[in-house]
């Protein structure tokens, strides 16, 4: 789904990713980790083309990022659900209408029905109508998940989606991501939780990708 | 069909909802598109009121001028038939009239009283002269007459007809400048305006663009909210300068020296090309605005 | 002594630096103080114009009317003698002269010729009169005329004078609607771009206060910043006018019926109170905004 | 320290937090627990009157919050730090100015040596000159959590300050809030980290209060 070809990244001069090699195969569930500062964040802006590579280069669902029109891009997001680690949202518009945005824009039709449903199984059933900033930490992380998923993406990056959610949620919400891989889409969490990543292995086969000194390891299954 | 339209009233619902309703600087555009549309309406006023004013003044005060004969009495006739030949071949005079004793009784009257006695008086002769189209050459004339009617002077009011006729243009030149003026300034506010909203609205544009939306859709949002808003504020201000203009009593008019600030019958038309005008500028302004800030995001 | 100093340097520059350089409601403060006062220049010139245009017909017209006894000769000398004797205890009238006979052919001479046999003439003896201050009652100096002496006609010239310097005040008027109407548009303009910037900057203005920044610390940023803009903006196109007027070819001026659009000797000193009341009021209108914003924020 | 009599309160009508009588003594180490949503964030606003109760009244600091004026609330935040869970920057001073900025306002003096070494704690003296918009996720709380501290506040209150730091980083800034509290600060952490409860427990007498339905409960040591 996305490959990374020789990638490296640095802001201002000072690199931070190198000799990034890698693939992420279509239903493949990936955790990627790293001390905070490492480059999580980036590793996933270079995946929906927010930022584009210093050197090397990066094929997103078969396309060479280099060679997108800026519709294109457009078009791709609309395949790609990512949960931001700040979530941003439309302060003006409530929950419902936030989680039903990038259909909105993609001019694709809505189903409330769907939407309620989506946001009853991440616990926000009551707060369909309230507005963004009405929302507690946890449940604006929420609202980004189920914004993330609603188009029904290939790929769902999340980065850093439990940080302010309580255990007994964090796992319900990963049993939600588990689902939508066993459903043939790829998955890609940043996370600091080591325990969120154990509980993960117990029901899907996950990869742990791992960044440290500017280079992504991949730490297969040695947590 | 009508399913479709509904579809196509839910999508542009829609889309004018993506946009926060941006309060500030929409009263901003919308008073300011107001307030300049209410200023052009008199600057423009004014420059028809100038417009007339010129060509008034040209026309009226350069009509008619007048030649005086005053030469012996046994020398007046012939010489009065002398300059009335020479005035018919002179190019650019329409028509020349000696006057009689009845319309000179009438000018002297203010200062002689009634009881003017006309015949004993030595009076000189009275020539009224019409111009016709661009008027005749005052110093050629002038050269003529000395050798063939020498007791003719000549008064021709070219020296009254060139400083106010100058003066109208300049009010005229006034007028447009404030146009110009005022055009600039309503493009350079609305510019502003729907940068201050873009970069407001910094987040929304960048959540937007991070969901999928494509440029042409987000710049649509903004270049139609603030082309409505420059629309219906210019409509307004407009409207009211109109109105103001209407009310205005009428300048009374002295010897046709001064004219009314107003439009004249199909002129009122004009000023409802002020809001699209400003339509038009806020279209461009906010079209390469929008597309500016897009470029800033990925 | 100068450590304080420093430290209150030091201070400002902090101070002045805890709101972001807001740049685009900055440059619409500026850019709308400038075109209005601009404006407000033009305004001033015209309503100072129309003062003097007012005060200038109002004069002239005023200062001189005639008195025209047209009687039998042998009653001439007496009715003269009464008229005087009447204009002498009349309020309002400065001086009363008879003109000699020179003076009468001289104002005969465009229509007569200079070779007027003025002895031999019945001519009627004109009564000069130059007005005092108010002038006088030109209604009540007829009736007694026409009790005391039958053959006087006045000529009092108020028929010329009410319609022009109604004319001249109209243009005041004008002139002093416009001002009032920059000034609305002024305080508008600048009291939107204060709410745009203070919503813009909404979350400053909360992290400031979450931090522990008195109202008074943070309105003085905002307040501080739009009058200084509004001082500058205005300062600008005060200056700009001030130099497109002076650029202004005089009006050539035509027997005193026009006058140049332009500042006479001291009043080149008033555009500069334009910007001053500018910055007063983008001190006004950003305080009261500032205040309103901070109140909805514990 | 602050003192809660009867507290209620709630979000358009429905009731979130009722019958909170608490006072936090000077010197002790509270942890917040609860499922998002509960109302720790709401809790935290009480105490640095973001917020009003509903009914019944706070005192914080010795003074009634109900009758401080506005500069009065200015005065009280100079002598709370708080860490809030959307840290929010000055967008345009550098991470220093803006761990300043309390002092700033305040019209205190200030030392960039202490703020630096301050900076260099929390892992970020590479960053001092960095704007907000250019840190990682974990970076920015630890900026928040910088200054909150700088002032040497009396109280500090944090709102989920580990969220998006990874564990090494977690219990670094943790040791730093023990030491603050061994030299008589008052300290109250909103958490979902059960972990970080019980390492702090290891090294500090701290008390964990957990809101569920609508209550606050102590629950004492029974981790
Ligand atoms: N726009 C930017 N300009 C300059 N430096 C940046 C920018 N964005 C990120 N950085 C720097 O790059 C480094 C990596 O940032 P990134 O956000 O990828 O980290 P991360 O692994 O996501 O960390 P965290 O776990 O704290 O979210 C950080 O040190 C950060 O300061
Ligand atoms: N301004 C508001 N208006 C209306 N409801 C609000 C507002 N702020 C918070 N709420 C609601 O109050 C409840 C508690 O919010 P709070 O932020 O206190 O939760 P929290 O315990 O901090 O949760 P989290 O762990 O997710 O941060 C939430 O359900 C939230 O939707
Ligand atoms: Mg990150
Ligand atoms: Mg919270």
């Amino acid at each position: 789904m996305i490959e990374f070809h020789n990638v490296s990244y640095g802001y201002g001069g000072k690199l931070l990713l190198g000799e990034l090699n890698l693939s992420l195969l279509p239903g493949s569930f990936h955790f990627l980790t790293g001390p905070s500062g490492a480059g999580k964040t980036t590793f996933l802006k270079l995946c929906y083309k927010e930022i584009n590579p210093a050197s090397g280069h990066v094929t997103i669902l078969g396309k060479d990022a280099r060679f997108l029109s800026r519709d294109d891009i457009a078009l791709l997001r609309q395949k790609i659900g990512v949960i931001h680690q700040d979530s941003q949202f439309l302060d003006h518009l409530n929950v419902l209408e936030n989680v039903a945005l990038p259909l909105t824009v993609a001019g694709r039709p809505r189903s409330d029905d769907d939407i309620m449903e989506l946001l009853q199984w991440v616990g926000l059933g009551e707060q369909a109508y309230a507005l963004p900033q009405e929302l507690s930490g946890g449940e604006r992380q929420r609202v980004a998940l189920a914004r993330a998923l609603i188009t029904s993406p290939d790929i769902i990056l999340a980065d850093e989606p439990t940080g302010n959610v309580d255990w007994e949620m964090s796992t319900k919400l990963l049993h939600l991501l588990v689902e939508l891989n066993k459903m043939g889409k790829t998955v890609v969490i940043a996370t600091h939780d080591m325990h969120l990543i154990r509980k993960a292995k117990a029901s899907v086969q996950t990869r742990v990708m791992r960044i440290a000194n500017q280079r992504l390891q991949l730490a297969g299954s040695d947590l | 069909m009508i399913f479709s339209l509904n579809q196509a009233i839910v999508r542009f619902k829609n889309r004018t909802a993506i946009v926060p309703p941006s309060g500030f600087t929409a009263q901003l555009t919308l008073l300011s598109s107001a307030a300049m549309a209410f200023l052009a309406v008199f600057a423009l006023a004014l420059s028809l009121a100038a417009d007339r004013l010129a060509q008034r003044w040209g026309d009226e005060l350069s009509q008619s001028s007048t030649l005086r004969i005053s030469a012996p009495v046994e020398q007046i006739d012939a010489q009065t038939r002398q300059a009335l030949r020479v005035l018919e071949t002179t190019p650019g005079v329409e028509t020349a009239n000696l006057l009689d004793d009845e319309s000179i009784k009438q000018l002297l009257e203010p200062w002689l009283g009634p009881e003017l006695p006309i015949h004993d008086l030595p009076l000189p002769a009275i020539i009224e002269i019409t111009e016709a189209g661009a008027g005749y050459d005052g110093e050629a004339l002038r050269l003529r007459l000395a050798g063939e009617v020498p007791g003719a002077v000549l008064d021709d009011h070219t020296r009254w007809r060139r400083p106010l006729v100058e003066s109208a243009q300049h009010l005229r030149l006034m007028g447009s400048l404030s146009l110009i003026l005022i055009g600039t300034v309503v493009a350079g506010i609305i510019t502003l305006a729907a940068h201050a909203a873009l970069a407001a609205n910094e987040r929304v544009i960048k959540t937007l663009r991070l969901v999928g939306a494509k440029d042409r859709y987000i710049a649509r949002a903004f270049v139609r909210r603030f082309t409505l808003r420059g629309l219906w504020g210019g409509f307004v201000g407009s409207l009211a300068g109109m109105i103001s203009i209407s009310f205005l009593p009428p300048l009374s008019e002295v010897g046709g020296f001064l004219t009314g600030l107003g439009f004249v019958g199909a002129q009122w038309a004009l000023p409802f090309l002020i809001p699209c005008l400003i339509a038009v500028v806020a279209y461009v302004t906010t079209q390469i605005a929008a597309r500016r800030v897009l470029r800033s995001f990925m």
